[in-house]
Formats: C-alpha cells, structure tokens, sequence
C-alpha cells in the first residue's frame, strides 16, 4: 500500500499570519500524506488551524515555508496557467451554506461559473453538464434559477458540492460541510459525499471538530492542536488506541449516546491558548495532566506503531 | 492610550502640512492678479512688478511654497493680508472665537435636541408621532440653511422687528445664525439615533437583560443607549467639519464676523494669505473634531479602547512581519 | 416542600409570530410539566419552536411580532402569563433563570462583567452595593472566574469564558428553574464538557430545575431526567431518558436517532430522514410529520389532532400508527 | 432551443421581478412614493421646460418689474421683469442635471476604486487611505469652494468642485464595504474555481455592495444639490443670468424688504427638490434593505 505514490503531500508545511497580538503560527510544520480515493479527516478545536491547513493545501492560501506535492508533483510554487490547473484538480467544499455562495448568482450560474472559467465548454455543453451536475448533487431542476436565500441549509450546501465537483477534480477539501446543518439534512449530505466519492474516485480532506462524522468518513485521521499535529493513524486504530494525552481528552470529551455506558472523561485544565508567538515544545503542555520538563522541548511526530504516529516525548511512560 | 493619542496628534501635523501644500497649489493656481486687484486698473506695469516683487509673487512656485510652509509652520506666522495690510494672525484673535464658538453652539444643540428626539421616536416606534415626526426631520434635512436664514430676517427682523439681520455685539445678534446652523443637524442626529437605538432593539444582550429581570427603562438608558451611542457619536463627529464650513455660508448671509467672511472677502479680493489660512485653520479644528470622536469612541466602548492601547504595538508587529 | 411535584406546568401553549403577513405557527399546543431538581431536555431541530417556549416562560418573546395565543404557565401554580408586568419583573432573572446560545452576543459588550452580574443580585435581593459586589465575585469563583476579573469587558474573555459569566449571571439569584438554551452549542468539545459539568454540578448543589433545550441527543444523554422530541411546534414524544434512548417510538425520533453517525458502528450508509422540515407558516393537516414519515398512512394526513398515547407509564408518543406493542 | 428560450425568458423575468419587488416595496410606502411623485414631476417639467413655460427666460416686461405673483405671474418678475416661474423650471434643468451628474461621477469614482484599494489591501490601501485622510482634511464643501475659486464659475466647474468634495468619502465608504465582504467565503470560492481579480471584484463583490451604495448615493444627489445652490449662493457657482436657483435666490436677497416672493420661490424649489429626492431615497433603502428599517 505504502509504495504507491500518495496523491497529496505536504512536507514541512507552515502557514503564518500576523495579527493584533503578534505572528499567528497558525499551521507549524506539518507532514501528512493523503493516498488516493480515501479520506482523511482532520480534528481538532476551533482556532487549532485546521482550517488554515487545507486552505493553504489548495493553494488558496500562500504557504510560509514547506511544500505541497499534488501526485509527486510540487506545486507549492506553481503561478500563472500551472496555478489554474492545480486549482481545477483541487476544490473546497465551505462550512457556512449562506456565506459560501454568492447572494446575487443563482443557482444555475453558480454551478456554471467554474464551467465557464474553465473555458472548455461550449454553450450547450455547460447547459448539459449543469443538467447533470445539479441531478448528481439531488438539487431538483425547478430550483435551477433560485437564489440562495430561497433555499435550506441542505440545498445551499449541495449547490456548493456541485460547484466544487464541476470540474472532476481529484481532491477536494471538506471544510466542515455538515456542521452549519441540522442533524438529519446532515446525514443527507454526508451520504452524498460518500456516494460521490465512490462513484468519482475522489480523494477528500476532512476537516471537522465533529468526531462522530469524522470517523464515519475518514479512513485516516489527523489531530491538531495550535497548528501542529499531534497526533495521525487509521480511524479504526485511533479510536481504539489513542496515545497522545490530548486526543484521549479530545475522544472522551464527546457526548455519548449510549446511556449505559457513560465515558470515562479525561478532564483537561484550561482552555485553548492561542498559536501567537508560541514558545518552543509540546503546545499542549500547559494544559496536560503528565507534562514535565521535558515537553518543553521541539516534539517530533514519530511512528509508534505502524501507521500511527504521535508527537509527544511521554507517550511511552503515559500508556 | 497616550501612545495612541501622540501617534494620531504628529500624524495630524503631516495631514495638516500636506493640506497646506494642498491648499497653497490650488489656490497659486487661481485667475487674477493680487497686485492688479490691490493698485487697481491705473497701475503702470512698474507699480505692479513692484509691488509683485514686495509681495515675493514673482519666486517660483517652489520657493514660495517653501516660505510659506516656513512661515506657517514654523513661524507661526500666516503672514499679512493684502487687501487690509493687516497680519491674518491678528484678525484671528478677534474672529476665530466666533465661528468657533458658534460652530460648537450649533453641535451642542444638535446633540441635545437630536439625541433624545431620536430615543423617543425609536421607542414609539411606528406610532403616528415617530412617522410625523421622520417626514418633519426629513423637511428639516432639505431646507437650505442659507434660505431658512433669509425666512428668517424677513420674519424676526422685517416683520416683528425682533431680532437684528447682521452684525454681532448682544446676544440677539446670535439667535438666528444659530437656528439656521443647528436645524439639519438636530434633524440627521434624530434619524441616526432612532435607527441606532432600533438596531439595539434586536440585540440578543437586550434579551439577556430583560430575562435578568431588569425594568424596561434601565433596559432602554443602561442597555440600549450606551451601545446605541457609538455610531451616533461617529456622525456628530463626522458632521463637525461640515458644520464649522457650513458656518462659513451662514457668517455670509448675516455678515457675521468670522473666519467665513473673512474667507469669502479674501476669495473675493484675491487676498491670498487670507484664503489659505482661513481653509487651514478650519481644516485644522475639523481634524481634532476628528480625534476628538475617536477618543470618545474608546471611552463609550472598551472593545475601541482596547484597540488604542494594542494599536501602537500592533503597528510595530505589523511592520516587522 | 409540599409543592415538590410539578413545580412547573405548561399547558396548550400556543406561540404565534406574524412575520410579514403570514402568521409562522411556531408553537402548537405545547403541554410539559417539570419537578423540581428535574432536568428535562427539549429535542429537536432549527425553527422547531425550543427557543420560543423558554422566552414564553419567561414572557420575554418579543411583542409584536410574537403573541402568546393561548395556554397557561404555571410555576408553583401561579399563571405568569396573567402576573402584572411588576410581578413578572421579580420572577425574571430570580425565580427562573435562563442561560442563552450565544455568549458572543449574550453580554453587553460595554459594560464589565461583574457590573451585569451585580445588576442582576441588586435587582433582586436587599443588598447594599459592596454585599452585592460580593456575591458578583463569589459567583464569579463558582464558575471558575478568578474575582479579580470583575472589572473586565466581555471582549477580553473567550466564549468559554463567557458562557460561564451567562451562567454565573443566571445562577446569581438562585433560581428555582434555569432555561439552558443550546448553552454548549457555541463552544468546542472539550469546553462543553467542561461547561456541562459544571451546570450538572451547580444544579445539584443548588436543587434546580432545569430545561436543556439542545439537538444534541449526545447533550441530552448525559444531563437530563426527561426528554421532550419536539418537531414544528409540537412535542411528538416524551419520556425518561431511557424511554427515549432504549425504546424510542415516534418515527421521528427514530429518524434522529439513526441519522447520526454512530460511534460503534461502521456501516457505510446513514439513514437520514427524507425531506426537510415543513414549512411554520403552512403546516402540513394531521401529523406534520407525516410528509417525511416512512411509516405514514393516509390516516396520517387527516384533519384533526393527533392524540398523545401513553405507551407505557410516563412514555408518551403523538403518533396513531404507534401502537403499545411497537 | 426552444427550451433555452423559455429558460431565458424566465430568467429575465426573475430578474425583472427583483426589481419589480423593490419597486413595489417602494409604492406599498406612502412617504416615499410621495417623494417619487414629486421628484417625476419635478424632473419632467425640467425636461419639457421648453413647453411648459408660459415665458421664454430671457424675455424682459418693463411693466412688470417686480410684479408680485399673480395669475399672470404665478411666482411674479424679477428685477428685470423675467417670469420668475419661467425661470425657475428652467432652473430646475441646471440644478436636477448637477446633482445627478456629480452623484453618477462620485458614484462610478467611488465603486472602482474603492473596491480596487478593499479588495488589493495592504500598501495600495494604506497610501490610498492616507491621499483620502489629506482630502478628507478639508470639509468636503469647503474643497468645493476652493475648487469653484480656482477654476472660476460655470456648469461644468461647479460639477467638477461638488464631485470632488465627495470622492474621498465615497471612496472610503466602499472600500469599508468590501473589507466587510472580504470576509464572505464565496469569495474563496470564487478564487478556488480560477475567477480572475477583476471578475471577483466586478462580477462577485460589486453586486453585492452596490445597494447600498446606491442607496447613499441618492440621498447624496440632495446634499449636492443643495451645496451646489450655497455656491451659487455666495458668488462662486452657477452665474446669473443663467436661471439657477441658487443664484436666483442670491439676487433676490437684495430687495428681501419688499419682494421677498423673488428669494421664497426659488428657496422653496431647492427645498422640495431636495425633499423629494430624500423621501425617496429613504423609501429605497428600506425598499433594498428591508431588515434596516425596524
């Protein structure tokens, strides 16, 4: 499995910003491989960058440092026409349904426009393929020349999938495209990403703070915190084996649903600090229950177990 | 804070020069002769060079510019006018007081009548007082201040004999420059503050209030208003620098004597001196009208005030990065 | 204490809004009743009518454009629809309590937050201005605020933070009820368990009675006693926890339940329910339910109201196709 | 193709009908349709003015020098014995064409930039921002003077010194605007399906800020109007003997004491032009933007 060529890679990934209280190291140096047709969710607390990540990914986003690798190719650089290309074989999905389209387009010349940017299509061919696209997505044709105010949450969101499907493109990021909606129109459109990642070969990011539909999703999934990632692993192994102290805390956190079986919960101190001008070692230090002296030195993210990696200095002496 | 207040006062002195230079090649750059319009049409062409020569009118644009610059800025001196032989800074002493004076006048009762007008409606909203009383502002807004003025002298000083049409010297003299400066703008502020206090109306912290128990008068002066205030307080400011201009229209029509007329006499002889300093002067209190918002802005809402303080910090982080 | 059973009581609530014309029907006929020290979780989805009961209660639903068409609130027996605005006054905020959803916008961002939390303490207790201070910093602490916070504006907290001001501010007063609406919604993960523990803490040290009002079922599970599935203004099935969580009857919340993604299970396909939420200002005749139902008959559509069955003892369903034995 | 055809039509009529929403929203407001009413009247008598007036402008009665208002007269003579009711429609061309001119000019100036400098940021914004501080510096009517002194009176120069009063804040309000748009995701998006700078910013950003930067640009047309009549007013506008009402009324103030009709009618044309447009200019924001007004 690991011979073959991932299609994203990212080494060394950083992404900063500055902002009112100093350098927001919003994404620090992050390695991850995302193999084909599979899924890799990526958790994690708000403001933790998560976000930040896959945007950057997409090249929306101009990366500090590092490199993005799209099917071994570097892509970090690209500009110009190479930089279109990239972006038609790499889309996002956004979390917000009311602020991701634009309030003036309707839904037709929404699902059109990244046809037309294209410039490969005839004038019938755009026609034919929005035809498809919206029947694809499950958005019925009477609502071809709504607007968005006119619609649901739900609706608003599969016109975004359209969108971003339009052009085949291999990857796409999912920016928390279920958590703006309400639980049933969310499993509906959780069942249509899936659908479309079977029947089109796609390769999704997974960016969500919700770990039940991530791990309904994901194959793969990476937790960050304060722009770094602390710990990755198969989905299945990370829920039944989780090694870095924030991720124990993280999983437990979750309300169960079983009321039989009430989770042992690991209770973190504090709250989330912020990523600005942070001091070198282990970010979640302040905040872990078995931290000592040495996280507060650079961790580095090490296989502990196959495919499983984790970024803590005490993850042999805390499990 | 005080950082915040030092940064905006020398960025003022760089606005206030770049005004200058600004005002001073506009105003190089006007038809006519000082010269002409000082001797008159009999002077030989002698007198004139003479008198252009005396006047430093025949430097090249940027030597006189720098003398100008000089002088004002670092003299303190706006130099000595040309149709009156008089220095501008002396009749400053003497006008200044006014136009200032009735200007803050004019935004006083722009406040004091606008505000709570505007509360009232926003409370009774939609009653058939609130929509009178939108058309009423709404007429208020559109009347010309110099036709109101005018309406005026014909009723007070033409029919009842009440008030005096020009001049200055009793109070009299400053009922109707007042009335006629203060109108639009006790109007714009009744708008803006009913719009303002609706907009709170909605305010989920509103809610938070009334579900703690609290009366709806509190709800309305220690909720509503005070969050109401910071935009209010941004078109007080923001219309300050067109009232103390707008005063300059009003000084005309009653021949108040202020730095407008003083103005529009410089316009009129091509009294240069005069011109540019009156536009600076003016300009010049507009801008600490300006801070002087600001800074109210930071005392109504800590969410600005917290921005001041990081605001110089923040500058420097941004620089370096 | 003789009053300890049915400390609240609600019954055919009816809450309308008039929204640019049409009347949205946001509230129909809403009946709960509540102990005290009880919590009960109200269930349900965006624009279902959950907001709307607590503001009733508290009768803090703006008027116009929401009306209370009819039904009564009876806390300790007293109808607070037909108390004076005085007396309504000292029962807000003292007697029942609520917490809001969004702490981002809940707190007056120019006043501090111990000023709003004393506002509240002044208003209903006989206290001197230091005594009041006071209690603002002891609440302050129960929460896990340092005191000396008192003087801060609510933009130097985070929204962790800030819901626990909304809630220290609810809990000044030692209210008999407190309305928790989506109190954890706005808050990461491990904030929310943080925050609801300390509610569940602070309710049992104090006897509260609580609503949590949420649509997250995960929310309910660990807090509440009762639960209440509410769906376009009407509540379609009530129970204790286990009722609802082990023999779940209503299609509807059947329909929840398998529309989540659950943590045990690896099936690739979720079974959401068809459809989206009727329209408030055009309810759907009979069970409003019944357009997205799987198990709906024509009988489902008839005019009239459908009844409440009792399944079992305390386990109540509004659906004519759910008999005892399902 | 017929198909095509139908889906045209219907998407004309959508389009048509957001339009038609407003225009209803704006009739269903007694106020404002007032406003609407008397502003159509006011800017067709200023087109048929030609037709309308009973007098030519220029034509002098030396029996009627000063004559009060009468049948004859409607709003009497001036000194000169011209119609002053003549005049005043005509006058009503000058005065409408100037504020809609400057408001179009500072309107189109206004959009362009101000979205360039929101939507380009850092150091482009900054010096734009600080050349707007400088301008800004000086009130905006009190430019407009300078500016009439410099370039001497006329039309043309009194539309230029309005239009350059106001650009700095048009430029400025915009620019706020699309900082506050900036933020919407479906600019992301636009930029991760390859629309280029100028489409984001002309074909997605600008119709989504120009409402109410029309609506602030009618309820400027008024201001304009009225600061413009001021110029004239105090010798530095539109001239005499050209029928503008602000200089109209400027001659009129002389002889206030006995005929003050020749300062109230042109006074009273400013005034209901410039309530007109207000009244409708309100009527549209809450037409546009309905969630404003309560």
């Amino acid at each position: 499995m690991e011979e073959k060529n991932a299609l994203v890679e990212i080494q060394g990934l950083k992404k900063y910003f500055s902002s009112a209280g100093g350098i927001n190291h919003a994404v620090d140096d992050i390695n991850m491989k995302i193999q084909r047709r599979t899924t890799m969710g990526v958790v994690g607390e708000s403001g933790c960058g998560k976000s930040t990540l896959g945007r950057t990914i997409i090249r929306l986003y101009d990366p500090t440092e590092g490199k993005i690798l799209l099917d071994g190719e570097d892509i970090t650089e690209v500009r110009g026409r190479k930089l279109r290309k990239v972006r038609e074989r790499m889309q996002i999905i956004f979390q917000d349904p009311y602020s991701s389209l634009n309030p003036r387009m309707s839904v037709e010349e929404t699902i059109r426009e990244p046809l037309k940017e294209s410039r490969r299509f005839s004038r019938k061919e755009l026609e034919e393929k929005v035809d498809e696209l919206m029947d694809q997505v499950g958005i019925e044709d009477r609502l071809r020349l709504s607007y968005p105010h006119e619609m649901d949450g739900g609706r608003r969101q599969r016109v975004g999938i359209a969108r971003a499907i339009a052009l085949n493109p291999d990857f796409i990021m999912c920016d928390e495209p279920v958590s703006a909606l309400d639980v049933s129109i969310q499993a509906q459109v959780l069942n249509l990403l899936m659908r479309l990642q079977d029947r089109l070969g796609l390769t999704y990011m997974f960016v969500t703070h919700d770990l039940s539909v991530v791990r309904h999703i994901s194959d793969n999934i990476s937790v960050m915190y304060l722009g770094q990632l602390v710990e990755t692993a198969p989905t299945r192994e990370l829920f039944r084996n989780q090694l870095h102290p924030y991720t124990k805390a993280l999983l437990s956190a979750i309300p169960s649903i079983d009321i039989d079986r009430p989770m042992q919960r690991v209770q973190l101190k504090g709250e989330i600090t912020s990523a600005i001008n942070p001091k070198p070692g282990c970010r979640f230090a302040p905040r872990c229950l078995f931290a000592t002296e040495a996280c507060n030195q650079p961790q580095t993210l090490t296989e502990v177990e196959k495919d499983h990696f984790v970024s803590c200095c005490r993850v042999n002496e805390i499990n | 804070m005080w950082k915040y207040v030092t940064r905006r006062l020398l960025w003022m002195i760089v606005t206030s020069i770049s005004v200058a230079i600004l005002i001073f090649t506009v105003m190089y750059f006007v038809p006519g002769d000082p010269a002409q319009m000082a001797l008159g049409t009999e002077a030989t062409a002698e007198e004139l060079n003479a008198y252009r020569e005396m006047l430093g009118l025949n430097d090249s644009f940027l030597v006189q510019l720098g003398k100008y610059l000089y002088n004002t800025f670092i003299r303190f001196d706006f130099g000595t006018s040309y149709a009156y032989h008089t220095p501008v800074m002396e009749e400053f002493a003497s006008r200044l007081p006014r136009t200032l004076a009735l200007g803050w006048i004019c935004l006083i009762i722009d406040a004091l009548i606008g505000i709570p007008l505007g509360v009232t409606c926003a409370l009774h909203r939609n009653s058939i007082w609130d929509q009178g009383f939108l058309v009423l502002a709404m007429v208020g807004v559109s009347i010309p201040n110099f036709w109101l003025a005018l309406l005026m002298v014909m009723l007070f000083t033409n029919k009842l004999h009440l008030l005096p049409s020009f001049g200055i010297g009793t109070w009299k003299h400053w009922v109707m420059p007042i009335i006629a400066g203060s109108l639009s703008g006790v109007a714009m502020n009744a708008r803006q503050t009913r719009s303002a206090v609706l907009e709170t109306i909605r305010a989920d912290f509103v809610t938070t209030a009334k579900a703690k128990g609290v009366k709806a008068h509190d709800v309305t002066y220690k909720h509503m208003l005070p969050n109401a205030l910071i935009p209010i307080v941004g078109g007080i400011g923001q219309r300050f620098g067109s009232a103390i201009a707008g005063t300059v229209v009003i000084e005309t029509v009653f021949s108040f004597p202020g730095i407008g007329t003083y103005m529009m006499n410089g316009i009129t002889a091509r009294d240069y001196p005069v011109v540019r300093s009156c536009v600076l002067v003016l300009a010049l209190f507009a801008a600490v009208a300006t801070l002087l918002t600001d800074l109210a802005y930071g005392f109504i809402d800590p969410r600005i005030k917290a921005q001041y303080v990081n605001y110089a910090a923040k500058k420097r982080r941004e620089d370096q990065a | 204490m003789e009053q300890n059973e049915n400390f609240l009581q609600v019954r055919d609530l009816v809450v309308e809004y008039t929204s640019g014309g049409q009347v949205v029907h946001a509230v129909n006929g809403v009946s709960l009743s509540l102990d005290r020290g009880q919590t009960l979780g109200l269930v349900g989805e965006t624009g279902a009518g959950k907001t709307t009961i607590a503001k009733a209660i508290l009768d803090i639903l703006p008027n116009p454009p929401a009306k209370v068409r009819s039904g009564e609130i009876l806390v300790d027996g007293q109808d607070i629809l037909k108390l004076s605005e005085h007396e309504k006054l000292k029962i807000r905020g003292n007697k029942i309590a609520m917490i809001f959803q969004d702490p981002m916008t809940a707190l007056n961002p120019v006043m501090s937050v111990g000023e709003q939390i004393t506002e509240a303490v002044l208003l209903h207790n006989d206290f001197t201005r230091t005594q009041a201070e006071a209690r603002t910093v002891e609440m302050l602490e129960m929460v896990g605020i340092p005191g000396q916070r008192y003087v801060e504006f609510p933009h130097q907290f985070s929204g962790g933070m800030k819901q626990r001001v909304v809630i220290a501010m609810a809990l000044a007063c030692d209210p008999e009820l407190l309305l928790a609406d989506e109190p954890t919604t706005a808050l990461d993960v491990t904030i929310q368990a943080q925050v609801l523990e300390m509610i569940n803490d602070l309710k049992t040290k104090l006897n509260t009675s609580m609503i949590l009002i949420t649509h997250d079922l995960g929310v309910v599970a660990e807090t509440c006693d009762n639960v209440a599935v509410i769906y376009a203004g009407k509540i379609v099935e009530f129970g204790t926890k286990r009722d609802l969580f082990k023999a779940p009857a209503h299609p509807y919340t059947l329909g929840l339940f398998d529309s989540l993604p659950k943590m045990d299970d690896d099936s690739k396909e979720l079974h959401p329910i068809p459809g989206l939420p009727p329209d408030p200002t055009n309810l759907p005749r009979g069970c409003s339910f019944h357009p997205r139902c799987p198990r709906a008959t024509e009988a489902c559509s008839r005019e009239g109201e459908i009844p409440m069955i009792e399944l079992s003892p305390g386990h109540f369903c509004r659906c004519i196709r759910t008999g005892g034995n399902n | 193709m017929t198909e095509a055809k139908t889906n045209m039509t219907r998407k004309k009529s959508r389009k048509q009908s957001m339009f038609l929403a407003v225009l209803k929203r704006i009739l269903k407001n007694p106020v404002s349709c007032i406003g609407l009413i008397i502003l159509l009247i006011l800017i067709l008598s200023a087109v048929f003015a030609p037709l309308l007036a009973p007098y030519s402008i220029t034509e002098m009665d030396y029996d009627s020098i000063y004559a009060l208002p009468s049948l004859k007269h409607p709003f009497g003579c001036d000194k000169l014995g011209r119609d002053l009711f003549s005049r005043c429609l005509y006058g009503g061309r000058y005065s409408l064409s100037l504020g809609f001119i400057a408001a179009i000019c500072g309107f189109t100036f206004g959009q362009v930039f101000g979205i360039m400098v929101g939507y380009a940021g850092g150091k482009v914004d900054n010096i734009a921002m600080r050349i707007c501080d400088v301008l800004q510096a000086i009130p905006g009517n009190l430019l407009a003077i300078l500016i009439s002194t410099t370039l001497g009176s006329g039309f043309g120069n009194t539309i230029l010194a309005m239009t350059v009063g106001g650009l700095a804040g048009s430029v400025r309000s915009t620019r706020a605007m699309c900082l506050k748009e900036r933020e919407m995701e479906y600019l992301q998006a636009a930029k991760s399906i390859n629309c280029s700078r100028a489409t984001i910013m002309y074909k997605h950003m600008l119709p989504n800020i120009v409402a109410p930067a029309i609506v602030g640009t009618t309820m400027s047309i008024g201001g304009t109007i009225m600061g413009a009549a001021g110029l004239a007013y105090i010798g530095l506008g539109i001239q005499p003997p050209l029928p503008e009402w602000g200089a109209m009324l400027s001659a009129g103030r002389e002889q206030i004491l006995y005929y003050p009709h020749l300062m109230i009618f042109p006074g009273l044309c400013i005034a209901v032009t410039v309530l007109a447009i207000n009244l409708f200019g309100d009527g549209l924001r809450d037409a546009i933007d309905p969630k404003l007004k309560d």
